[in-house]
């Protein structure tokens, strides 16, 4: 329990990555169901970010003085992660329109109508 | 050399001549009638010019590679016997076949079967070499089958396949015993095979007893005799002429062959056999007793005579150095049945080629009229009862000295109860002869009278007179034949010669009181108990029709049993793999498909019905794995179980 | 020649690059002539590529100006320059066939797209192949992962849309695992680069051995999904059905197995020999890969579409490349990566095929595809060559991959698991005859098909040709190519 | 000069593909092409077997097992003429056969492709290549099966493909568990395994029973035997190969190899594999015997006659013996010329009057005196009668069999023959002697190129039994080096 306070960030982000899976799993809705994937990816975003981040450092961002390597954290999994929000975001939009070409063919975003409407 | 091919041409010539006979059939039926008397008639000629050289020395004639192990001839006096009667008989019968079989079809395939059945008879009694006997054995097996079921009636072919059935079978049993014997000795050759066989233990006994079965078979032994009286009926008569005259010999040639060169006159052997001989004797002579058709009859006759003959191979082995006078007998009567029998079966066929019944109950009175075919008949049935002054008065003489002899070494209780058999079978015979003659040839009956004297024709005749002349003859002056005989002994291992007096006193009494209580049971037994009056006709029944019957009670039964058994069981593994398959996928099926939900819930049948069985819900399942909604459950479930399996 | 060490970077660039002038052209026949130029560019810099490995052997390639650790590097060795070489020869003649037909199933206005697609696509996957970057991985899979369902949904049809939705949520799902496992491992090491990750592990295993087996699940799970393992393989039926004859090719031939040799990276790159032995994680892929191997039969079985039929079979081959990896021996391990070679080629030609006859005779049910030999006999021939590879007929590489994975399990002590494999090319035989035999045989199925009346002419058949005669030399040649891929693992 | 041996295997598959084209045009020249195709082929292979040196040559060598190899020695030459010379009997037969099969073109096509297979079996030089050609053997076989297309046919079709790749499968089983023994497939004469000290008899066993299973499903082995009968829907001719060369001839050509080359008669006494093996062999020869009697089809008839006849010489191979195995292998050739005979007679039949049951053929031998007769002879020698060669082998088997020290074998094998007779005789007896007078009987002897292969083939049967010694000392060449 202790163990779970402490690494606060690592906990949320997975009871994050719960939510945005369970919502994934039993919402029927596309749109939701869309959303419960971004809740997930930012669940790891925040993960991984926390993995980059030590308590006590700076962000790499120069302000007056210099404090040496030790003084400031590594920049790369921030960066790492702009990429992935990018790329989260990419896959986002592609789902979405895809969530309206099926709202166009199928005339309803909810699965099991879709499901029952192919009828295999 | 000149010999050797002799031997050759009397082997070949008659199978040759099948073909070709069948060749010129197709032009002429004539032609081939002339062809095929005159080729028997070549080669009965041949074996007798052949006898000056076989008496000099024996012929032997080898040619390699045939079969692998060589065709091995040999041609001795003994053997010189067995091939003398048979192309003896053939030229008669060929020739008597000319008239019987007129009016039949097929008689160009006969013909083919009868000249290709003389060679492998022939065969059989040259060889030398077991395999080449056995080999002849079969083909003769196979040819005679084609003139049995001649008639191709119903009845005729259900005979055939109890021959050929039997025949087949006990060629198999006869080929095991060859099986051992080559595997133990590795020798083929006859007159070797014995010495090795000798040295062995108790594996010589079972491999006699599986060669004299496949023998017996042919020979009619007791419990393999069921084909006789069937086929011998069924079968042409000129057929079943040679049938009982010569392939019968064969069998008993076998018989001989193994007790006497392989077995070395083993006594065990030899005392079975004897007992065999003295079981076929008596039941032979008994059913014939109850029979109406007289080839079934002369069948049961010809059992009960080749009962006589393993007596006296069974004689031959017990006296051991004293078998002198049962070699004589044995060879003395295998010539003589082969005469007489064919004689009364050439009768038989006369009647049966006038009137197409052999039923004695129909054909009575018959021959009251016509005194050639009387008389001829009567020849025979003289010399099969064993009256002095026809032949088989002695050697069943010579037999019953042989049985006496045996009785003097060996004074025990079951050699006197032989003697006695011998006896009543010997009256046995005299009653049942009778019985045809005097019903066919004695009574009277208005129908036949002046009938039917032109079929009769002389060339049917003509053998059977040439057969009579050489009954009396042999009868009359027995030492032309045992001069031959003289020379066989020699390859049974003894030597000298017997001086009997035949016309002496005793020996005619004994045969006039076998006869006299042949008379008697005559008249005791057949008139009284087997004729029955219905008005003024008399007429014959046979009690025996309901006994107990081997092949009906026993065999039939038996060998239905296991078949279907055994059928059902391949049945059961022909089928294994794929029913096994089948009844799996049903099994699954069924499982599927059985109800999970019960609809008892009264009449409430909600929307859950969709879905009662494990099919459905398996089906539905499928379906739903399709839908995003469950890839998403089942991709967290593995993930779940992953990590759960990993950290723990 | 230190020039050639640009190479892969080059090919990478030009598909890259070159697929975004393609929107701007005006005829299609460009679009087409340019994807199959770059394409065919990429492959002889990548035989070049392979060229220079036999001779000079591995090397590191620093994209950018940044060092390993911080910038992305690299890492040609044999395995990869292999992978570049099937994958860009693949693409080239699958390019090739779709050039004559993708009219068919794109609209005319679409297919600059679908090139465009295609070249990114196959960009993302070298890239996948090359880059010695866990992170950098990731982002070509997902590249991958939006380019693969665009050249899916391309058809514009009502099944396909709803395909490459759940193709792209899955693979979302499996690209977010994949990252939670980088960030596992980035936690224990502070590297991204598998290299130095490596070198990191093999101090710390020891101490971090729970937060190495959760990232080795995570991994395992997310790309597992990508690759079609079984039972993650429920996205796959349905997209690769669906798709246009040449996407389904590319799909199963190239997108499948760019990921699992992520994951070969990962388990024996980054883990390394010594520590993946020891955990449980191989034996899960074992499991599962039997289990694909029978189940994607059994299933297959039960299909009653051409195209389902040989995406279930991609199942089960998938199957038998993780039976290679989870074996745990380096026997396994290469014919894990034979078996991607060969399968690739194998089922690129089976979809081809199965395509050519869908085009045809426009039927897609097995039902009716019955006498379709009489009309294309060349075509079912090609398909037939193709089955018989699957099946496992001697010198074709899905008998070599049989062979060896049993005897690598015989080496791993796993004896019944050969009956499993057996079992899997029996079922092979089951699905993939019928359509053989009731092609080309039957009284009632030939009756009324006129000979060769739908046949594709020899021209547009070629690339399905040298697909096969290039399955059949894998399999002529396949000692030296696993002397190849020895040489690349150690 | 090594490539050279190659010729028969290949040239077949290459006329085979050229006839694809040449055979559609016209009757004459589809005639002339495939009996000069057969003829070419068998002067070709004869030609090889007296050059000398051309022994061995290795076509592809991959890696130790993927090695396609092949070499030239006694028992291939034996399997190899044997199959060259009864593929010139169908050849003939087939031409004037098939004419109302239709089809023919697709027919001579595989027909010539299945000779060039059944020769690279003949001529594999280690067990992989044996295995390749086998599979392609029920490749190329399997069109021929279901020639009639049919419902049926694809159902029978079916089962033989089925079991057929299923047995094929289960080989591999054992070849792969061998090979990571072994580390060699070579045939060597005394097997690969000579070297090998067994360690573990209890694996080596499963192999070895694994393999004889595999393998036996072609050689129609009880329980995978029921392919054989249902593979009758083809037509004549196949069925006739089917059953006296090509296929089942191979399953019991490679058993040969595997027990005598691959595992060697010592090894596979040491793991008792002989007893298992023997008792399916039993069951193999009543079951198929036993069965035969209750079809009613002739050519299903004929087809259970195989399965035990089969069942004979596998007897002869299992029984690691001398004279067993010359029985064995004598059995091989005579079952073939005997089997094909019975069949071409039964086509014949067929051909002519179109009736297949027993209870249709009465008297019809006298309408077609010349096949009925042929077919009694081979009858009779498939009963083991001498003077035929049927008996022949027969007397090697039983030798074989006691010298093993057990008199059961020679009893199932006679129990056998006294079956054969009674499913094969109450044809020939219906044929021959049942069925109504008549006046006129129309001569139905079918076509001279269908009689003439009947004739000859009863001639060699008939020629086989006076004079076995040519064959048996080529057999016993062969066999003394193996056992």
């Amino acid at each position: 329990m202790e163990r779970l306070l402490t690494n606060y960030f690592e906990t949320g982000s997975m009871i994050l990555f719960g939510i945005g899976f369970v919502t994934l799993l039993l919402h029927n809705n596309l749109i939701k169901k869309i959303i419960g994937m971004n809740i997930m990816d930012t669940a790891v975003f925040l993960f991984f970010i926390a993995k980059g981040n030590i308590i006590g450092k700076e962000a790499p961002i120069i302000k007056g003085i210099h404090k040496g390597i030790e003084g400031y954290i590594n920049p790369l999994p921030t960066a790492l992660m702009l990429t992935g929000i990018v790329v989260a975001v990419s896959i986002t939009a592609f789902a979405l329109a895809l969530t309206i070409k099926i709202y166009e063919k199928y005339g309803t975003i909810e699965l099991d109508e879709i499901t029952r409407m192919r009828g295999d | 050399m000149i010999g050797q091919i002799a031997l050759l041409i009397i082997l070949l010539l008659p199978a040759v001549a099948g073909f070709v006979g069948y060749l010129i059939g197709k032009k002429s039926e004539r032609n081939r009638d002339l062809f095929n008397i005159i080729i028997t008639g070549i080669e009965f000629l041949i074996v007798i010019l052949l006898y000056k050289e076989v008496s000099n020395a024996p012929v032997n004639l080898f040619i390699s590679d045939i079969m692998g192990t060589g065709l091995h001839l040999k041609l001795d006096i003994f053997r010189y016997i067995f091939v003398w009667i048979s192309s003896f008989i053939w030229f008669l019968t060929t020739m008597y076949s000319t008239q019987y079989l007129i009016k039949y079809k097929n008689r160009n395939r006969y013909y083919a079967f009868f000249m290709l059945t003389l060679a492998s008879t022939i065969g059989i009694f040259l060889s030398e070499n077991i395999l080449n006997l056995f080999t002849f054995f079969e083909i003769m097996s196979f040819t005679s089958y084609a003139l049995i079921i001649h008639d191709e009636d119903q009845y005729a072919l259900d005979a055939g396949k109890i021959y050929i059935g039997m025949a087949i079978a006990g060629g198999m049993v006869l080929l095991m015993g060859l099986f051992l014997l080559y595997e133990y000795t590795g020798v083929l050759n006859i007159t070797e095979i014995g010495e090795k066989l000798i040295q062995l233990g108790n594996i010589k006994y079972l491999i006699s007893f599986l060669i004299i079965v496949g023998f017996g078979v042919k020979a009619s032994i007791v419990p393999l005799h069921v084909w006789v009286s069937k086929v011998y009926p069924a079968a042409p008569t000129p057929a079943s002429a040679i049938l009982s005259g010569v392939l019968l010999k064969t069998g008993l040639f076998g018989i001989l062959i193994t007790t006497q060169y392989l077995m070395q006159g083993d006594f065990m052997i030899s005392a079975v056999i004897l007992i065999l001989g003295l079981m076929n004797m008596f039941i032979g002579g008994l059913l014939a007793l109850f029979q109406r058709n007289i080839k079934r009859i002369l069948a049961y006759s010809g059992m009960s005579q080749a009962g006589y003959i393993l007596v006296g191979i069974g004689l031959m082995g017990v006296l051991k150095e004293n078998k002198l006078i049962a070699v004589y007998g044995t060879l003395y009567h295998i010539i003589n049945h082969a005469l007489f029998k064919v004689l009364l079966f050439m009768g038989t066929g006369i009647i049966y080629m006038v009137l197409h019944e052999v039923s004695i109950n129909q054909i009575k009175g018959f021959g009251k009229h016509k005194q050639g075919l009387k008389i001829v008949f009567l020849v025979g049935f003289l010399a099969i009862i064993g009256m002095p002054g026809f032949n088989g008065f002695i050697s069943k003489t010579l037999l019953h000295e042989a049985l006496a002899e045996a009785g003097h070494r060996y004074p025990n209780i079951g050699l006197t109860i032989a003697g006695m058999i011998f006896t009543i079978s010997s009256s046995f015979t005299v009653a049942y002869m009778l019985k045809i003659f005097i019903t066919v040839f004695m009574e009277n009956d208005e129908k036949y009278k002046g009938q039917f004297k032109e079929p009769i024709c002389k060339r049917a005749l003509l053998p059977m007179v040439v057969l009579s002349v050489a009954v009396i003859y042999i009868g009359m002056r027995p030492e032309t034949v045992l001069t031959i005989i003289d020379q066989a002994i020699k390859n049974f291992g003894v030597d000298g010669e017997i001086e009997i007096h035949f016309y002496t006193f005793n020996n005619i009494k004994a045969s006039l009181f076998t006869i006299g209580l042949g008379v008697g049971i005559y008249v005791i037994f057949v008139r009284k108990y087997l004729r029955k009056k219905d008005g003024n006709s008399s007429f014959y029944v046979n009690p025996s029709l309901n006994w107990f019957n081997l092949e009906r009670n026993v065999y039939e039964p038996s060998l239905m049993a296991i078949f279907t058994s055994t059928s059902v069981v391949f049945h059961v593994i022909d089928r294994g793999v794929v029913n096994f398959v089948h009844y799996t996928s049903n099994k699954v099926n069924k499982f599927s498909g059985m109800q999970i939900k019960r609809d008892s819930y009264g009449q409430i049948k909600d929307s859950y019905v969709e879905m009662n069985s494990l099919k459905d819900f398996l089906n539905k399942l499928a379906k739903n794995m399709n839908s995003l909604t469950y890839s998403v459950f089942i991709v967290a479930t593995i993930l779940v179980v992953t990590l759960v399996m990993l950290t723990f | 020649m230190t020039y050639a060490k640009n190479f892969p970077l080059l090919m990478i660039l030009i598909l890259f690059i070159s697929a975004f002038i393609m929107p701007l052209m005006k005829k299609n026949i460009f679009v087409k002539g340019l994807s199959l130029f770059t394409m065919g560019i990429s492959m002889i810099l990548s035989i070049y590529t392979w060229i220079f490995i036999t001779k000079n052997g591995a090397y590191f390639y620093r994209v950018g100006h940044w060092d390993a650790p911080w910038g992305i590097e690299f890492k040609i060795g044999m395995i990869e320059a292999i992978m570049a070489m099937l994958f860009t020869m693949v693409a080239t003649l699958i390019l090739w066939y779709s050039v004559y037909s993708v009219e068919k199933e794109v609209k005319d206005n679409k297919v600059s797209f679908y090139y465009l697609l295609v070249n990114i696509l196959l960009g993302s996957l070298l890239g996948m192949v090359f880059s010695n970057d866990l992170f950098n991985c990731f982002v070509f899979i997902e590249v991958t992962t939006l380019a693969s369902c665009g050249i899916i949904v391309v058809k514009d049809k009502k099944e396909n849309i709803a395909a490459t939705l759940k193709y792209l949520i899955l693979s979302s799902l499996g690209s977010g695992l994949v990252l939670m496992g980088i960030a596992f491992l980035y936690d224990i090491t502070g590297n991204l680069n598998m290299t130095y990750i490596h070198k990191e592990i093999m101090n710390v295993h020891a101490v971090y051995k729970n937060t190495l087996h959760i990232a080795a699940g995570l991994c395992t799970v997310g790309i597992g999904i990508k690759s079609a393992m079984f039972p993650l393989h429920v996205w796959l039926p349905d997209a690769h059905s669906s798709a246009p004859a040449s996407s389904s090719a590319i799909l199963s031939a190239l997108v499948l197995k760019a990921p699992i040799l992520l994951l070969i990276k990962i388990l024996y790159g980054v883990f390394g020999f010594e520590i993946i032995r020891e955990f449980a994680i191989l034996n899960l892929i074992l499991i599962l890969g039997t289990m694909g191997m029978i189940m994607g039969s059994v299933l297959a079985i039960k299909q009653k579409e051409i195209k389902r039929v040989i995406a279930y079979s991609s199942v089960a081959q998938v199957g038998y490349i993780f039976f290679g990896i989870g074996l745990g021996n380096k026997l396994g391990l290469t014919m894990a990566i034979f078996h991607i070679i060969g399968h690739a080629v194998t089922k690129s030609a089976l979809f081809l095929a199965a395509g050519a006859m869908i085009e045809k005779s426009g039927k897609k049910k097995l039902s009716e595809l019955k006498g379709i030999g009489k009309e294309m006999p060349y075509t079912l021939g090609l398909f037939t060559i193709g089955a018989l590879s699957m099946v496992g007929i001697p010198i074709l590489p899905g008998f070599i991959s049989k062979w060896y994975l049993s005897l690598a399990s015989i080496d791993a002590g796993e004896f019944m698991l050969i009956g499993a494999i057996l079992m899997s090319s029996l079922l092979n035989a089951l699905y993939y005859f019928p359509i053989i035999v009731n092609g080309y045989f039957g009284e009632e199925n030939l009756a009324g098909k006129i000979y060769k009346s739908n046949e594709k002419s020899i021209k547009e058949l070629l690339p399905l040709m040298m697909l096969i005669i290039g399955m059949i030399a894998i399999g002529a040649g396949s000692n030296k190519i696993m002397d190849m891929i020895r040489i690349g693992l150690i | 000069m090594e490539p050279i041996i190659l010729i028969p295997i290949i040239l077949p598959f290459l006329l085979g593909i050229a006839g694809t084209k040449i055979l559609f045009k016209g009757e004459k020249i589809k005639t002339f092409y495939v009996i000069s195709a057969v003829t070419i082929n068998l002067l070709a292979l004869i030609g090889i077997l007296n050059i000398e040196g051309a022994k061995a040559f290795h076509l592809l060598k991959i890696n130790p097992f993927l090695d396609i190899y092949f070499k030239i020695d006694k028992l291939g030459i034996l399997f190899a003429l044997l199959a060259s010379i009864l593929w010139i009997f169908t050849t003939f037969y087939s031409l004037a056969y098939m004419k109302h099969e239709g089809k023919e073109e697709r027919f001579f096509v595989f027909f010539i492709l299945t000779l060039g297979i059944t020769l690279g079996i003949a001529f594999s030089g280690n067990l992989f290549t044996l295995y390749i050609f086998y599979e392609l053997l029920t490749l190329a076989t399997f069109p021929l099966v279901i020639h009639a297309g049919t419902k049926e046919a694809l159902y029978s079709g079916r089962k033989y493909l089925i079991y057929s790749l299923g047995g094929a499968t289960v080989a591999l089983l054992g070849m792969i568990l061998l090979f990571s023994i072994s580390n060699s497939l070579n045939f060597v004469e005394g097997g690969v395994l000579g070297t090998v000290n067994i360690d573990n008899p209890k694996l080596l066993l499963t192999i070895y029973m694994v393999m004889f299973l595999g393998f036996g499903v072609k050689a129609a082995i009880v329980p995978f035997h029921s392919w054989l009968p249902a593979a009758m829907v083809a037509p004549t001719p196949v069925s006739s190969l089917l059953h006296a060369v090509a296929v089942v001839k191979s399953g019991i050509f490679v058993l040969v190899r595997v027990c005598y080359f691959v595992f060697g008669a010592e090894t596979i006494r040491q793991i008792h594999g002989n007893i298992y093996t023997s008792v399916l062999v039993f069951i193999t020869i009543l079951l198929g015997s036993l069965l035969a009697l209750h079809q009613e089809n002739l050519k299903k008839r004929l087809a259970y006659s195989t399965i035990s006849q089969l069942g004979y010489i596998v007897l002869g191979i299992i029984l690691l013996n001398e004279n067993a195995l010359i029985g064995g292998l004598l059995h091989l050739v005579n079952h073939a010329v005997i089997k094909i005979t019975l069949f071409f007679c039964v086509g014949a039949i067929y051909f002519m009057t179109h009736k297949k049951n027993i209870n249709e053929i009465k008297g019809i031998g006298k309408q077609m005196p010349v096949t009925m007769t042929c077919f009694s002879i081979a009858s009779i020698s498939l009963i083991g009668i001498p003077p035929t060669n049927g008996f022949v082998s027969k007397w090697y088997l039983a030798l074989g069999g006691l010298t093993e020290n057990k008199i059961i074998f020679p009893i199932i094998l006679l129990l056998s023959a006294f079956l054969t007779a009674a499913y094969l005789l109450p044809i020939v007896v219906t044929a021959f002697f049942h069925g109504e007078e008549k006046k006129d009987i129309k001569k139905l002897d079918p076509p001279i190129k269908m009689l003439v292969p009947i004739i000859l083939l009863t001639g060699i049967t008939i020629f086989l039994g006076l004079f076995p010694n040519v064959l048996l000392h080529y057999i016993k060449s062969i066999v003394e080096n193996l056992v």
